[in-house]
């Protein structure tokens, strides 16, 4: 069991320690730091891979620290923490090697790349954190790590979203820990539990836990960005794409869904979530949060801001999915954060390519970019296409199981929501698509990266192209392949066969 | 009359002269600004606290209590060190500043500390640095 | 392998203070070889600590079998004088020592002037020396002497800049700390007079509730108040702080500061103990949060580096404050209060020694003009943020685990039915957050745009020594269940 | 028990309240240290009314005289400071003249504003009147003279108070000389030391006189320091008598001190503690405990710190008087 458990605390160490050399690396030691980046990267995600199939064979792993009396730090692997875990080390090593092209030329890339290594360290701690306390530690470090990367690049504007940023997120953070010592006070450090561990606690303690589910809402909601505590997101987005990425599809945002899905079915469990009524409240919000972030993505001009607000509306379905607290609203759900990471990521990327290759921030800039650059094109429409929701893209795969678990509890004006969201999703995606594929630009393009870096060999730097490319073809391969048993649909339907046995699911 | 001389018997009267000594030090203390004076008002309550403790030990029968006089007179020898110790310092305040007194009011924070690793020795560079801060809020007015 | 218990433990005492008076004495008549003898003392007091800890901790886990009574001269109390080791002050002693090395290192790049270096070793060794036999004394007098070899080293140690500003803020503290003296002598002449004995165990068995115990209560707490500068008494201490040399403050705001709490922790917690009601409590919590509230705004509003860290322990003493109310409905709390106090002193001393290499290197510590400085030495604003993440109570600090615990024992009012309690709660977390905002004004300007400098050129002890001091407050994070067993083996305590 | 003692304690305590608040309230700050004197010589005659004359002869040398005579070079040298006569410091900054009476403040200090004479009187009052109904409500403890008694045969001495500090609280002794000590490291860490502010007296009275005090005060030392073991009297008196004479020899040649050698000082300024100390290690390490003497051997180690504490308390007192470092401290 020792061996077992200090394969998690590798899959930690293998991007904390590169991250520690990195921070004290001279600047110009360029091969070097790649060198360690990819390193790191790859190294991760052959472990999880090795991971995953222990979890496969049934192998347990657990690695567990003392910290203070009766608390311990726990690291533990079970399915749906491979999920996430599996998502980001594949989404870290796609993003290394985008941010190296990305930051070829630019200062400090050792302080970016040590703090960057140091947000998917949190992030996997997050995903194989074995109870709640563990789960705050890598939550707020996560957090810590972050903002270097937010402020990256100095500018007042960078400083006033890194202020808000923090400022939020330490708010809620010591929200969150108040309320995570509050319930460990009444229920002990236990471990996540499928189906919850507080059923005991129920009949005494209701009205206490109903306040504290509140509060870890509260909590997660922030970093997960749900309607009202999502301002901080949007303005986040004066980070380098790179950064924009990680926050949106992997780490941060990712982080506080999973929080939330963790809290509804390993901490309180459907069931005892349902018969507090706390389901509901937070259906609600995900269901505004979905509708508020369509709307407002409609109303932005500048692409970043759309993808980000089309952001805060996408993991609201995740939220959603959980809170439906039936079999498929969950596996609708919980194969949404794989979804929405890859094809968010996806659509990061392009931004970034266009930001960078030819200076496009806003939307009406787009026209006749097709032409221009094409592969960025394409893997833009087809990420757009999958967030609308076209089958047989991710986006779909998840709709449909949204609706399917909505019908299942009788939830019937969720359908509404969803079709009333995928409309708006359609409105807001389109135009880019249109005007890039369709329009037509008179005057040449600014190219400011030819006149920084000379010309390319394809349409952008081929470090910034190919992993665009590869990325949006992993995202219409979770879509056309969903029903094969190791894609992420499948991989969910496992867990919730395995880890949720909740009578009427046949799949 | 007998009474009254047993009340007032030097256990309970020096006591009690202790106590006022002390009050009256600490009065001094709140009241007076020059350094010289605050510690002499400090001395003052030391003595009150010393007079406390003797009169204590010169309660009741029998001869005085030799561990309190002990005491005292370790109370007297530290007090004439740290008295000793502090009029250094007044001195040197008043040769840095020109005043023996500390200017009420809260610390000015901007008043530059300079690093005495850079230093070669403290004498070359106090003139130029107490001069410094009123140089510089002027000019941020 | 048996390690020998008793005896072991009472020369191990005896010899750290006889070690750590010895180092005091050779400086001064010695002063040329001063830092030779300091390093190499620190060495074999860090040692020699271990040593003792290891046997102190096999002695356990009964309280009583590993805490030890020590007669000087084999004279024991009421005649004569006793030391005592206990977890508590095994505890800080350990904690010393640890801050005291990095402290010698790092000032063996401070003070590089030969005359300085002369005068301060012998006056830091004193210090140290000092505190040691602080964390030992059983004897309410013995308290009083040790109390002030402490503060007058102190005192000396701000002033020695030499500046203006140096100098009025030691003239200050000095006042202070004679006043705080004074009204702690008065209460244990109280005491005396009352009980005729001066041992600190003999006293607690002795001690009821009456008038000598109010009024000595009253003039301890109050005295050893003004020396810890906790609120409202605490207008001295950012003077005197931020204005001494760096590894000073680093000790000052570690060690002299916490030492005064130590005392006043030990005498509720044995002498007073019958004297604390829930109002009492109450009071002083109500302290800690003013505190807390009002050493934040001031390092909100400090212009200076050093003034920001020398208000931040305003704030952070404002936790120990808030504990006091939660000891009484927990009275297991105080061990979680005395790991705070640890975790504080390693965080704040590595912060103010990173502070002071940023200054020695720019020349000042002007915030507004200290960015370039900031962004060229990296390593010292890693230091400096991380201990800054400890002091905010985030993980993976000690910061973290003590917040945790603090928080378990506020909740744990609330739970208990004190309405009060929610008070403390948003205290203790809310103060995390001012905590943070401050810790941001130091660090932020690392990442703003602008020139890059790397200022004056420092010695290898005073880049690297911060960073370690940093890791070291972080990993005590990890130390949290050894540290509150150590405190367990206190007897008479909860 | 009589009348008489009775009024005469009141009227010695009346005395010394009056002298201290005259003290504290007087504006001229050479008044305020006069009273202050007379206020030291008061309390030692109230210490002799308490049967402590070891007490009364300390309060006598150390409080009234020592002090008296550290408070007096501090005002001269204030004096001088703030006239801006010296020049021969350069980091001498001249008053800001136009501060509130800057000049002035060197020696006078205004009375203090009315407004915070009533918050400090409640101040006082309650803090006096509290600590005074505190002692009204004390017992006759019989304290530790029992104790002391019992023992005093193991203690090597005849003299208790000696006994007490030397052999039972032996601890808190050897810090009271370790604070003399500090307090010197603390004054000399603020600078070399400048020349006595003291003019040179005319005539050949002052150095007549001292040619005979010297010698006297010397021999009272000595005596003093012999005397402890048995009657009142030790190693405090005799060093502050001692050092009293020191300060006198300073005083009579300002300008031509010789500058001690700087190794030989630092030893002479640190033998009391060493000595202590080193007899106190050798009783940890003999197995008599820390500060222990081996039996047999406590009455002559006793007088051997005696005398080292005496010469080192001397030295250093003198030293505290002129207050800064010697230049020959400084040398390489």
């Amino acid at each position: 069991m020792n061996d077992a458990g200090g394969l998690l605390l590798t899959i930690l160490l293998s991007s904390l320690l590169p991250g520690i050399a990195i921070f004290f690396l001279a600047e110009h030691r360029r091969r070097l730091r790649i060198g360690l980046n990819l390193t790191g990267a790859v190294t991760k995600l052959v472990l999880v891979g090795v991971l995953l199939l222990g979890v496969l064979r049934g192998d347990e792993y657990r690695f567990s620290l003392p910290l203070m009396p009766g608390i311990d730090l726990v690291l533990a692997a079970d399915s749906l923490s491979l999920l996430f875990a599996t998502l980001s080390a594949v989404l870290w090593l796609v993003t290394t090697v985008y941010a190296i092209g990305y930051l070829e030329h630019s200062p400090r890339r050792s302080r970016f790349f040590g703090f960057f290594s140091l947000c998917v360290s949190a992030t996997v701690g997050i995903a194989l954190s074995g109870n709640l306390i563990t789960f705050l530690i890598f939550y707020e470090i996560l957090t810590l790590a972050t903002w270097p990367l937010v402020v990256h690049r100095g500018t007042p504007a960078a400083l006033r979203a890194g202020r808000l940023y923090l400022g939020y997120t330490l708010t809620s953070g010591l929200v969150l820990f108040t309320a995570i010592v509050w319930l460990t006070l009444l229920a002990g450090a236990e471990g996540f539990t499928p189906g919850g561990y507080l059923e005991s606690l129920a009949e005494t303690h209701a009205v206490t836990l109903q306040v504290l589910f509140v509060l870890l809402m509260v909590g997660f909601g922030v970093k997960a960005a749900l309607v009202p505590l999502h301002s901080w997101l949007p303005i986040a987005m004066v980070a380098p794409a790179p950064v924009s990425a990680l926050l949106h599809a992997v780490a941060v945002v990712k982080a506080g869904a999973f929080g939330i899905v963790r809290v509804v079915n390993d901490v309180y469990g459907a069931e005892l979530a349902l018969e507090l009524g706390l389901t509901t409240g937070l259906l609600v919000v995900a269901a505004i949060t979905i509708l508020y972030g369509s709307i407002q993505a409609l109303r932005a001009q500048d692409l970043k801001q759309r993808l980000a607000f089309s952001t805060v509306s996408q993991v609201a379905y995740i939220v959603l999915g959980v809170a439906l607290a039936g079999p498929l609203g969950v596996i609708g759900g919980l194969v949404h954060l794989v979804h929405q990471g890859l094809t968010k990521i996806t659509l990061f990327f392009c931004a970034g390519n266009f930001a960078e290759t030819l200076g496009i921030h806003k939307v009406r800039e787009m026209d006749g970019v097709g032409r221009r650059m094409p592969w960025t094109m394409l893997a833009f429409t087809m990420g757009a296409l999958g967030m609308i929701g076209l089958p047989p893209l991710a986006g779909f795969v998840t709709k449909w199981h949204l609706g399917l678990g909505a019908l299942q509890v009788d939830a019937l004006w969720v359908l509404w929501v969803l079709v009333l969201s995928g409309l708006l999703n359609a409105a807001y995606f389109l135009p880019p698509i249109i005007r890039g594929w369709l329009g037509e630009r008179r005057e040449p393009w600014p190219e400011p990266m030819r006149e920084q870096i000379g010309p390319t060999r394809f349409e952008t730097h081929w470090m910034l192209l190919v992993p665009t490319l590869l990325v949006a073809a992993l995202s219409i391969l979770t879509g056309l392949l969903a029903a094969v048993g190791l894609s992420p649909l499948g991989w969910v339907a496992v867990i919730v066969q395995r880890d949720y046995i909740i009578p009427g699911l046949d799949t | 009359m007998s009474g009254l001389v047993e009340t007032l018997a030097p256990g309970l009267l020096y006591p009690t002269g202790g106590a006022i000594l002390f009050a009256l030090g600490l009065y001094g203390l709140i009241r007076r600004h020059h350094l010289v004076l605050r510690i002499l008002a400090l001395n003052i309550m030391g003595s009150g606290v010393f007079m406390v403790l003797l009169g204590i030990a010169a309660r009741g029968e029998g001869p005085p209590d030799p561990v309190a006089q002990a005491l005292t007179l370790t109370g007297i020898v530290v007090a004439v060190s740290a008295t000793a110790f502090a009029l250094a310092l007044v001195v040197r305040l008043a040769r840095l500043t020109g005043n023996a007194i500390i200017l009420p009011g809260p610390p000015d924070d901007d008043a530059p500390v300079d690093d005495i690793s850079r230093l070669e020795h403290h004498a070359h560079t106090e003139a130029p640095e107490h001069i410094e801060p009123t140089a510089r809020s002027g000019e941020r007015r | 392998m048996t390690l020998p218990g008793e005896a072991w433990l009472t020369s191990g005492v005896a010899g750290l203070i006889a070690l750590s008076l010895l180092l005091a004495v050779l400086a001064t008549v010695w002063p040329r070889q001063a830092h030779r003898i300091g390093i190499a003392g620190a060495l074999a007091v860090n040692a020699w600590v271990l040593v003792l800890g290891a046997v102190f901790l096999n002695a356990g886990p009964e309280p009583m079998a590993a805490a030890t009574r020590v007669a000087l001269g084999s004279w024991e109390a009421p005649l004569g004088l006793m030391l005592h080791l206990d977890g508590l002050a095994m505890t800080l002693l350990a904690l010393t020592a640890v801050v005291a090395l990095a402290t010698s290192l790092y000032s063996l790049g401070y003070v590089h002037d030969r005359i300085e270096r002369r005068q301060f070793w012998p006056l830091w060794l004193w210090l140290w020396a000092g505190l040691n036999m602080l964390f030992v004394s059983g004897d309410a007098f013995n308290l009083y002497i040790t109390l002030e070899v402490v503060s007058l080293t102190a005192v000396a140690l701000v002033a020695f800049t030499g500046t203006a500003a140096a100098v009025s803020g030691a003239m200050r503290y000095l006042l202070v700390n004679l006043l705080g003296s004074l009204s702690f002598l008065m209460g244990v002449v109280l005491l005396f007079g009352e009980h005729g004995v001066l041992d600190l165990v003999l006293l607690e068995a002795r001690a009821q509730v009456g008038p000598t115990e109010r009024m000595a209560a009253v003039l301890m707490t109050a005295g050893l108040m003004l020396k810890a500068a906790l609120f409202p008494v605490h207008v001295w201490l950012a003077p005197a702080h931020g204005s001494a040399p760096a590894p000073v403050s680093a000790v000052l705001s570690g060690l002299v500061v916490t030492g005064s709490f130590y005392l006043i922790l030990r005498l509720w917690m044995g002498v007073f103990a019958p004297l604390a009601t829930p109002a009492f409590g109450v009071l002083i919590g109500l302290l800690g949060v003013a505190a807390l509230v009002w050493g934040s705004a001031q390092a909100l509003r400090a212009g200076r580096l050093k003034s920001i860290v020398a208000y931040s322990t305003v704030a952070q003493f404002g936790y120990l404050l808030i504990a006091f109310p939660l000891m009484l409905v927990e009275p297991t709390a105080w061990r979680v209060v005395v790991f705070f106090a640890v975790v504080h002193a390693l965080a704040k001393a590595a912060v103010f020694l990173a502070a002071g290499t940023l200054q020695h290197a720019a020349g000042h510590d002007r915030l507004v003009d200290l960015g370039d400085i900031l962004r060229g030495r990296l390593r010292t604003v890693f230091a400096l943020g991380l201990a800054g993440v400890s002091l905010m109570g985030l993980p993976f600090t000690g910061g973290f685990v003590a917040k945790y615990l603090l928080l378990e024992a506020g909740l744990g009012t609330v739970l208990a039915g004190s309405a009060i309690g929610v008070l403390w709660v948003i205290a203790i977390a809310g103060g995390g957050l001012l905590a943070a905002a401050y810790v941001l004004r130091m660090v932020a300007p690392a990442f703003h745009q602008g020139r890059i400098r790397r200022g004056e050129a420092v010695s290898a002890w005073m880049d690297w020594v911060p960073l370690g001091l940093a890791l070291v407050a972080a990993a005590a994070g990890l130390s949290g269940t050894l540290v509150l067993y150590t405190l367990s083996l206190t007897p008479g305590a909860p | 028990m009589n009348l008489l003692l009775v009024v005469f304690d009141l009227a010695l305590l009346a005395g010394l309240i009056g002298v201290a608040w005259r003290c504290l309230a007087s504006t001229d700050l050479f008044r305020a240290v006069v009273l202050f004197i007379t206020f030291g010589l008061l309390l030692a005659l109230a210490w002799v009314r308490l049967e402590a004359p070891d007490i009364a002869l300390a309060e006598a040398a150390i409080g009234a005289g020592i002090t008296g005579a550290l408070l007096l070079v501090t005002l001269e040298r204030l004096r001088v400071i703030i006239a801006g006569r010296r020049s021969d410091r350069p980091d001498t900054v001249p008053p800001d003249p136009s501060g509130p009476g800057a000049a002035l403040q060197a020696l006078h200090d205004p009375p203090p504003e009315p407004r915070t004479r009533l918050p400090a009187l409640t101040f006082a009052l309650v803090v006096g009147s509290l600590l005074v109904t505190t002692l009204w409500h004390q017992p006759d403890a019989a304290g530790l003279e029992p104790v002391v008694d019992a023992h005093m045969d193991a203690s090597g001495v005849d003299h208790p108070i000696t006994a007490v500090l030397l052999n039972f609280r032996a601890y808190d002794t050897f810090l009271e000389l370790a604070i003399v000590l500090v307090a010197l490291l603390g004054a000399w860490s603020l600078g070399r030391h400048d020349r006595i502010p003291a003019r040179p007296a005319p005539g050949p009275i002052l150095p007549g006189t001292l040619r005979l005090l010297v010698p006297v005060a010397v021999v009272t030392g000595v005596y003093v320091l012999w005397a402890g073991s048995h009657q009142p009297g030790g190693a405090f008196q005799a060093g502050a008598i001692l050092g009293a004479a020191g300060i006198l020899l300073v005083l009579s040649r300002p300008r031509r001190m010789p500058p001690p050698p700087g190794t030989l000082l630092r030893l002479g300024l640190g033998a009391g503690v060493g000595l202590f100390l080193a007899s106190g290690v050798y009783g940890l390490l003999a197995g008599h405990g820390f500060l222990g003497y081996p039996p047999g051997w406590d009455y002559p180690l006793i007088i051997l710190i005696e005398v080292a504490a005496t010469l080192s308390i001397a030295l250093t007192l003198v030293a505290l008087f002129i207050a800064g470092r010697p230049e020959g401290d400084d040398r390489p």
